[in-house]
């Protein structure tokens, strides 16, 4: 039977990964169609959106698990995958548990998780900090005293790129380096607003006020554009996602030597576990049910999930596999993991819309100095206090 | 030379008078361009065979009354008849027309073949009758050689004969001419008169012919309807327009130059006379239009050519002495301008006439030429 | 002898035919421009109005709201950036395409040489799809590594042109790409225009003394009225939908400095799940269009006819 | 006669004398030059970047001319590009991108002209109100009716094919084209209409048999401006398309926009460079005809 | 009536022939558009105050040789005087020139006074002057009522003058007129006609005039250029033209209808005469140019309106018989077709006269109204 596959890898090494689907599940006698299209949610959603209008809904996709996809599961349009999961005990291998949580609606299971990607790290230039004669620092305060010494060298402390999800991405990881993972989790799991209108969140938004001073210097747009002055010591470090990693390879740059990996900022060593999870439509026919069910328990197997993530650069979603092979900075993670030390992420928890207004807060706090830490503040828990 | 009110009646007998059953026939017209209207109860009747030409000034209505006969334009009421038929509400091509346009409107891609053969074709007429219709055509209008070409290859006059050409083929009852000369320059003009006259003569279909040329009107035209916003002043012979004008606008447009008028009163008595400043015009011999002779306010017209001088006008029973005041000499004919009674007025010589600005002479006219207009309505007396 | 008699009157009175199929051809012919207009365009509208009252997310759902949308668009910053920046990109880009693509036109009217290659190369960006076109602009325009640095690299070390990272100015700096990739096809259509001036207009002003740009902007321009207004629709539709340019050149930053609301609208309801605030913006969007367009469509289509 | 005596040296005679470098010449094309400059920039950047390896662009200066000039990124472009698990680049959705723009092109340009054809030429009842509609229909932005139209298309049983899609162009381009379309027919002499009518030619006679013929140049307009569009359309196509009937933008955008991972500016170019000459072709064939078809249609406005 | 040589020196003496400084000065002008030799050798003088009418048919070069004089085209050869200065080089604004255009081409969006004042601040004139002038161009052309309005709101004769007084107000030595009245209709025509004529009498300008109107140029013209591919073949006065056309071109070309043609032999002898087909026509009186009276191949020609018909015929030294073919009343003048020499000819005979198709008259014509024509080279014997 043939497949039709939605999703957005279509970089060189998200391709690759996906190649790793296509190959085992063909090698059961169907076929994957790849309908690979590029961009975020923004431009696949309408997409997929429309297809399952329109009547003639993909037969799976990728989505960001979590709230996004509940409205569609809600109006019954996604496949219960609940009598394959207690089959082949998801429960039970996937871990953080939490992730399976996020596919879960009514105690129903809709989605296949595939990987963890986590946003806590912070990447740090060995090169600048040397020209600026400092020491790399080991935490974010650590860095923050150094920022001058890197200014003074001409060096842009801190790089950051102008797009949406950068700016209130790197927000998230500061709140939960600085203000602590219960309070991140009270603000945005149980949406209270006084503890996001309090002091911990204050702290918060000063760091970043800082952070924010530190980066106004750097002119560049897209999150590689940033990366890349880290990988050329222009700027001394990034707060970025673990996919940032692929970068400093591509560079020829390794781990400790050229560059520094910092989870969690060095102050609280916690990554959520963002990632990504496969949908899959509901469809009349029977036979693409089956088929669908079968890549579905396929996409959580061992082996597919090793060859997927190393290619990912991702971390999977079993805590029983053994990923030998994986580098320093994913082993640092992979430690974390094992701790238990984490986090959901916040598209698990928060609505689309709500992210999308902290996005638009968090961007225009970040590009415009004038907006002081208290009013960002304000209207921070103020949108908080709306969500649902 | 005399005028006796005879030959004139003679040059107006060739009209088909007979109007039995006539070719088209336009009852009650109107039409509006939404609030405007431009034809306002209009009728009239076009004999068969008859060359009836619509003649007026610009925007009067001419190619409206022509549009609505070539069902061009929807009415707003009345009807209108072509052969007997009513065809107030059928397409163009059912109703037996042909029309010819002031810009040619030949298709511009198809050669001259092509654009006689296309209304046949669009009618589905047999290929063989489609040549040999085509081949007649281009007989009577000597374009042979042209078949081939396409428009752009042609001279003005040659596009001219293909318009008119794609109405010939078509074997219609009545053909409609908007303008069709009015591009050209004077001499092909000439020419192209002569060749529809002899057309017409050759044809013997109902024309209807629109122009704002006076001299194509009177050459042309078994009958002029002359039209004015669009109403239709006078109807009739051009001997009969030209001599007898219904009224001072039909007077002032046609005659090129064109009629003078003198303001005064009409005098009657045992010797009728127009009074005009201090000038004094016998009337006798003027045939009036019914009893209208009574005294009053009145215009009297005569025409530039129509004035005498010399010996002439010193025979006349009305003459005196003027003072030349521009010459114009236009080759075959000089045009005089002088005053009479306080009014500038045109005189029209022999084009060798030796008179210069300043001269004085003798000009008079016969009452028979002249024509009277009451001032308030402005209608012939 | 007056107007020729009419007598007997005629027996067939034909009716007139029934209105609806008078022209039926061209009736038929505009099937289907009549569904479009109806179900498509007044279809989506009223389709979007409804929906804009609701609380739809994902999905469009018919739970009403209220206004309940349109107070939050209207208490939204970004929105009102949004807002503001397209009057000014719009009366930028609307003044600077028309001036720009004029005075291209004329001058490529010069009867100059090469005619032809400075055409195509001024009409080349309409060809090329913003994605990347978008990123090279924004290298170009970059402090770091584009004309400012090449500029303070010949010794200018004061020079600063940043337009794509100073949120005063980078409405600007978007309008920069805009009328790069926009104004040759203004440029072809206003050389168009030009070719259908009368010759003798030209002479006459020469001969009266006046100069040539005098020319061109007391008479030339002014007779150029229908022109203007064929390239105003071009340009202002593309101004109310103006998207990607944003999107490919800065994303709405630096901040929310370059936010336009096409992107409020597509931002709202494909990536933050709230369709209902998309449709409330879009309609917001929509109503401020009729109620410019209304009264000049009516002039120019409705009122006049052919002639 | 007036004698013609031998001519004065000094004295102006014959063709007025032209400078080649006159201050007037200098200041227009210098202006042209200038402005070509502005023009042609992105697309030298384009070229010279599209040239590089990505090592040399990582160094910064966009700039620069290729220190070591490398087609590699246009054959990857064109042919090893990956889009998911498809790597064979741009090449991949070309037909498709053909498939798509012909019927389109024609279908919008045909249902356009006539459009423009009814309403300058056979105005009925409120066909005007409809055309005010429909030119205000350009104004909407089309995000907002991707969903109702997605509806739209499958009550007509026309979701995800190619015809779909092709109605979807067809859609989108209408109030433009038949604004162009519509001018250009009223500009063109009225008395040939009638004559034709005169001739016993319908509706379709004189469109196919009159205005068609002598039409050309704006259906070769509206062609350019057909052909650009479509042709570098992603959200439609892949909205109401399916994955194998993706035209090549998606491609472009697949290979353009990954969000995440290594972000190859040398093969964006060149894929952009590819996509773009399509449309290029069509602008350098046909520019003069441009030129004269837009006369026609914009200058009645 | 008598025709002798001496009126017809008369008519012709008008013109100022005294060109010691003429207004301007055309000398060995070529004009080529790349390869096409439009204008070739061209040399024409025209005196201060005088009237020149550029008279030929379409494309001759006549607009060409105006936009050369106005500097409006570059000439490919030769010098342009106008006051005596050599402006071959100058701007069309410093040649103390205003012109006039068919398509008037006034400002659209100007007011009248807006387009008659423009020009004049263009020069930086003081306000008031402004003001004066235009008050004075429009008094003279009787627009003042006008002043406030736009071109649209204005009729063809309104305009036109406007376009006029956009001339006249800059004051200028040299008017030139591209025909300016072709546009308008045949009522207008003459009477802008005639007010373009008071203009030159009370202006005193020098005034170079193209049209391809016949009446224009022979009321109008104090001389008139024949022009043809770019020569020009005869300049003289209009009665000069109309009497003694230099060949056989300018012959056919002025006259309306126009000259008739007979082919045939000069016979010279005892009496010389004319010698086609059957007919012998008599020279005597014929006014020969210079020496060339041989015996040769030869064409007569004689305009329609110098046939005589009836007892004037008889009296003329040649006449003959004739049948009617075809008669054309014009209202003022009735134009006759008949055969001579077994040649079609026309003849022009007054309006009221009473002949029908069929008829036999008495045609004839005094050799002193004939033009002879050499048969190879067309030029005047
Ligand atoms: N489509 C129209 N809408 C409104 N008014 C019109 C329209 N067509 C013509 N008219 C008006 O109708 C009147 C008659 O026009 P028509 O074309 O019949 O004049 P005409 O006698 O043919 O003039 P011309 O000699 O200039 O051709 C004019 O006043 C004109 O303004
Ligand atoms: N720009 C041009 N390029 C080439 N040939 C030209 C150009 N302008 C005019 N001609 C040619 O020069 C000749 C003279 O043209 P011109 O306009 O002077 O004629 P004209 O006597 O004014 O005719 P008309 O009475 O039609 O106005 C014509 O044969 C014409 O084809
Ligand atoms: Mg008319
Ligand atoms: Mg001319």
């Amino acid at each position: 039977t043939e497949l039709e596959v939605t999703h957005w890898w279509t970089s060189g090494g998200e391709a690759a990964a996906v190649a790793e689907f296509a190959k085992a599940f063909n090698a059961t006698g169907h076929t994957w169609k790849d309908g690979a299209i590029a961009g975020s949610g923004g431009v696949a959603r309408p997409i997929i959106i429309s297809r399952i209008l329109g009547g003639d809904p993909m037969h799976a996709t990728q989505l960001n698990h979590g709230r996004q996809a509940e409205e569609l599961v809600e109006a019954g349009l996604m496949l219960d995958l609940t009598d394959v999961a207690e089959a082949e005990g998801w429960r039970d291998i996937v871990h953080p548990t939490s992730l399976l949580d996020s596919c879960t609606v009514d105690g129903k299971i809709y989605c296949v998780p595939v990987n963890i990607h986590s946003w806590q790290w912070m990447w740090l230039s060995h090169k600048a900090f040397a020209d600026a004669g400092v020491d790399v620092p080991s935490n974010w305060d650590e860095f923050v005293a150094a920022a001058p010494a890197l200014e003074a060298a001409g060096k842009i402390p801190l790089a950051m790129g102008q797009q949406p999800w950068q700016s209130s991405g790197a927000f998230g990881v500061l709140t939960v380096a600085i203000a602590g993972p219960d309070a991140w989790l009270e603000v945005n799991a149980n949406k209270n607003a006084e503890v996001a209108a309090g002091p911990e969140y204050a702290k918060v938004f000063q760091a970043a006020a800082a952070a924010r001073a530190m980066a106004a210097n750097s002119n560049v747009q897209d999150w590689n554009q940033a990366t890349n002055l880290v990988i050329t010591g222009q700027a001394g470090g990034q707060i970025m996602g673990d996919w940032a990693q692929g970068e400093f390879q591509v560079a020829g740059q390794v781990a400790g030597v050229d560059y520094t990996c910092l989870p969690g900022l060095g102050v609280n060593e916690v990554i959520s576990t963002g990632g990504d999870a496969f949908y899959f439509p509901k469809n009349d026919d029977p036979e693409i049910t089956k088929a669908q069910k079968e890549l579905a328990s396929l996409m959580l197997s061992k082996e597919v999930q090793v060859a997927f993530n190393l290619k990912k650069g991702s971390l999977p979603v079993r805590g029983d596999i053994d990923l030998s092979a994986a580098n320093d900075c994913m082993k640092k993670g992979l430690d974390i993991l094992a701790k238990g030390n984490i986090l959901p992420d916040g598209n698990q928890v928060l609505s689309a819309d709500t992210t999308g207004q902290i996005e638009d807060l968090m961007v225009e706090f970040w590009n415009d100095p004038s907006i002081t830490a208290e009013d960002a503040q304000a209207r921070y828990a103020e949108i908080i206090a709306s969500a649902d | 030379m005399g005028y006796t009110s005879e030959n004139l009646a003679e040059i107006a007998i060739d009209t088909p008078q007979t109007l039995a059953e006539p070719s088209v026939r336009i009852k009650n017209l109107d039409l509006n361009f939404g609030s405007v209207k431009v034809l306002q109860n209009l009728n009239l009747d076009v004999g068969k065979g008859e060359f009836l030409v619509l003649l007026g000034s610009s925007g009067c209505g001419k190619s409206t009354l022509l549009n609505c006969i070539a069902g061009l334009l929807d009415v707003s009421g009345g009807q209108i008849f072509i052969n007997g038929k009513n065809v107030t509400w059928s397409e163009p091509s059912e109703r037996g027309i042909g029309m010819v346009f002031q810009s040619y409107a030949l298709y511009p891609q198809m050669t001259v073949e092509g654009n006689l053969s296309f209304g046949l074709k669009n009618a589905r007429i047999p290929k063989e009758e489609i040549a040999k219709r085509v081949a007649r055509a281009a007989e009577i209008l000597q374009i042979e050689p042209l078949l081939k070409r396409k428009p752009s290859a042609l001279s003005g006059g040659q596009r001219q004969r293909v318009a008119i050409g794609r109405a010939l083929v078509r074997d219609v009852d009545v053909f409609l001419f908007d303008e069709p000369l009015s591009n050209l320059d004077a001499k092909l003009r000439a020419d192209l008169r002569v060749e529809i006259k002899r057309l017409h003569n050759q044809l013997d279909n109902t024309m209807i012919y629109v122009t704002h040329d006076q001299v194509e009107a009177m050459t042309l035209a078994d009958r002029i309807a002359i039209m004015k916003g669009g109403k239709i002043q006078q109807l009739a012979a051009p001997g009969e327009i030209y001599n007898r004008p219904v009224n001072k606008y039909v007077a002032g447009f046609i005659g090129s130059p064109s009629m003078n008028f003198l303001q005064g009163n009409i005098q009657t008595g045992d010797t009728d006379v127009f009074l005009s400043g201090d000038v004094s015009i016998p009337l006798a011999g003027y045939a009036f239009d019914g009893l209208g002779r009574s005294p009053g306010k009145a215009w009297l017209g005569i025409r530039p050519e129509h004035i005498l001088t010399g010996a002439e006008a010193e025979a006349a029973p009305f003459n005196t002495q003027a003072v030349i005041e521009i010459v114009e000499p236009m080759g075959s004919d000089t045009l005089v301008w002088t005053q009479l009674a306080g009014e500038r007025i045109r005189i029209r010589m022999d084009g060798q006439s030796d008179v210069r600005e300043g001269d004085t002479i003798t000009i008079g006219f016969h009452a028979e030429r002249v024509s009277l207009f009451d001032e308030a309505t402005e209608n012939r007396i | 002898m007056a107007i020729a008699e009419i007598q007997g009157q005629s027996t067939e009175d034909v009716r007139p035919p029934v209105r609806l199929f008078r022209n039926l051809n061209a009736k038929i012919a505009s099937i289907p421009m009549i569904m479009t207009a109806v179900f498509v365009f007044i279809g989506c509208t009223v389709w979007t109005i409804v929906h804009s009252f609701t609380k739809s997310r994902l999905l469009p759902k018919l739970d009403f709201v209220g206004l309940d949308q349109y107070e939050r668009l209207w208490g939204t910053r970004r929105w009102l950036v949004s807002i503001e920046n397209l009057a000014i990109y719009g009366i930028c880009s609307l003044v600077l395409s028309l001036v720009i693509g004029f005075t291209l036109a004329a001058l490529l009217d010069r009867k100059i040489r090469f005619e032809n290659t400075f055409r195509t190369i001024l009409l080349y960006p309409f060809a090329l799809s913003f994605i990347v076109t978008g990123l090279v602009w924004q290298w170009i325009l970059n402090p770091d590594f584009g004309i400012q640095s090449v500029v303070r690299g010949w010794g200018w070390e004061s020079f600063t042109f940043d337009p794509l990272y100073n949120p005063d100015i980078v409405i600007f700096g978007i309008l920069i790409a805009g009328i790069w990739q926009g104004s040759g096809f203004i440029m072809v259509v206003m050389l168009a225009g030009l070719r259908g001036i009368d010759e003798e207009i030209w002479k006459a002003a020469r001969v009266d003394g006046i100069p040539t740009w005098k020319t061109y902007i007391f008479v030339v321009i002014p007779m150029m009225r229908p022109v203007f207004v064929t390239a105003l629709v071009l340009i202002t539709s593309g101004i109310v939908k103006v998207y990607d340019l944003v999107v490919a050149q800065t994303s709405g930053g630096p901040g929310i400095a370059s936010e336009v609301p096409a992107k409020y609208v597509y931002d709202k309801m494909f990536q933050a799940q709230n369709l209902g605030q998309g449709f409330a913006a879009s309609t917001m969007m929509l109503l401020s269009v009729v109620i410019i367009l209304i009264p000049w469509a009516y002039l120019e289509f409705g009122g006049k006819k052919r002639g | 006669m007036a004698d013609t005596t031998a001519q004065n040296g000094s004295e102006p005679w014959g063709p007025k004398p032209r400078k080649r470098f006159s201050r007037k010449n200098i200041m227009l094309y210098g202006t042209l030059l200038m402005v070509s400059i502005y023009y042609a920039l992105p697309l030298y950047v384009m070229i010279v970047t599209s040239l590089k390896g990505m090592p040399e662009i990582r160094m910064g200066n966009v700039f620069g001319p290729p220190m070591e000039i490398t087609f590699e990124p246009w054959v990857k472009a064109w042919a090893e590009a990956c889009t998911g698990i498809n790597c064979d680049g741009l090449s991949r959705g070309f037909w498709n991108s053909v498939r798509i723009l012909v019927p389109s092109v024609i279908l919008s340009i045909a249902v356009a002209s006539v459009n423009g054809y009814a309403l300058a030429n056979w105005k009925f009842k409120g066909a005007d109100v409809f055309f005010t509609i429909l030119i205000l229909g350009a104004f909407i932005p089309y995000q907002v009716m991707i969903y109702p139209i997605v509806i739209l298309l499958r009550e007509l049983g026309l979701y995800g094919g190619l015809w779909g899609l092709v109605l979807v162009h067809t859609i989108f381009g209408m109030p433009i084209l038949t604004l162009l379309f519509r001018n250009y027919f009223t500009a063109m002499p009225e008395e040939l209409f009638k004559a034709a009518r005169v001739d016993g030619a319908g509706f379709w006679g004189i469109y196919f048999r009159i205005m068609l013929p002598m039409s050309l140049p704006i259906f070769v307009v509206a062609m350019i401006l057909q052909v650009t569009g479509i042709w570098n359309d992603f959200l439609f196509g892949v909205i109401y398309t399916k994955p194998d009937l993706y035209p090549m933008t998606v491609q472009l955008n697949n290979i353009v926009n990954s969000v995440q991972g290594v972000k190859e500016y040398n093969v964006n170019m060149a894929a952009t460079l590819l996509t773009g000459l399509v449309p290029l072709v069509i602008y350098f064939a046909s520019g003069k005809l441009f030129v004269r078809g837009i006369a026609a249609g914009a200058v009645k406005g």
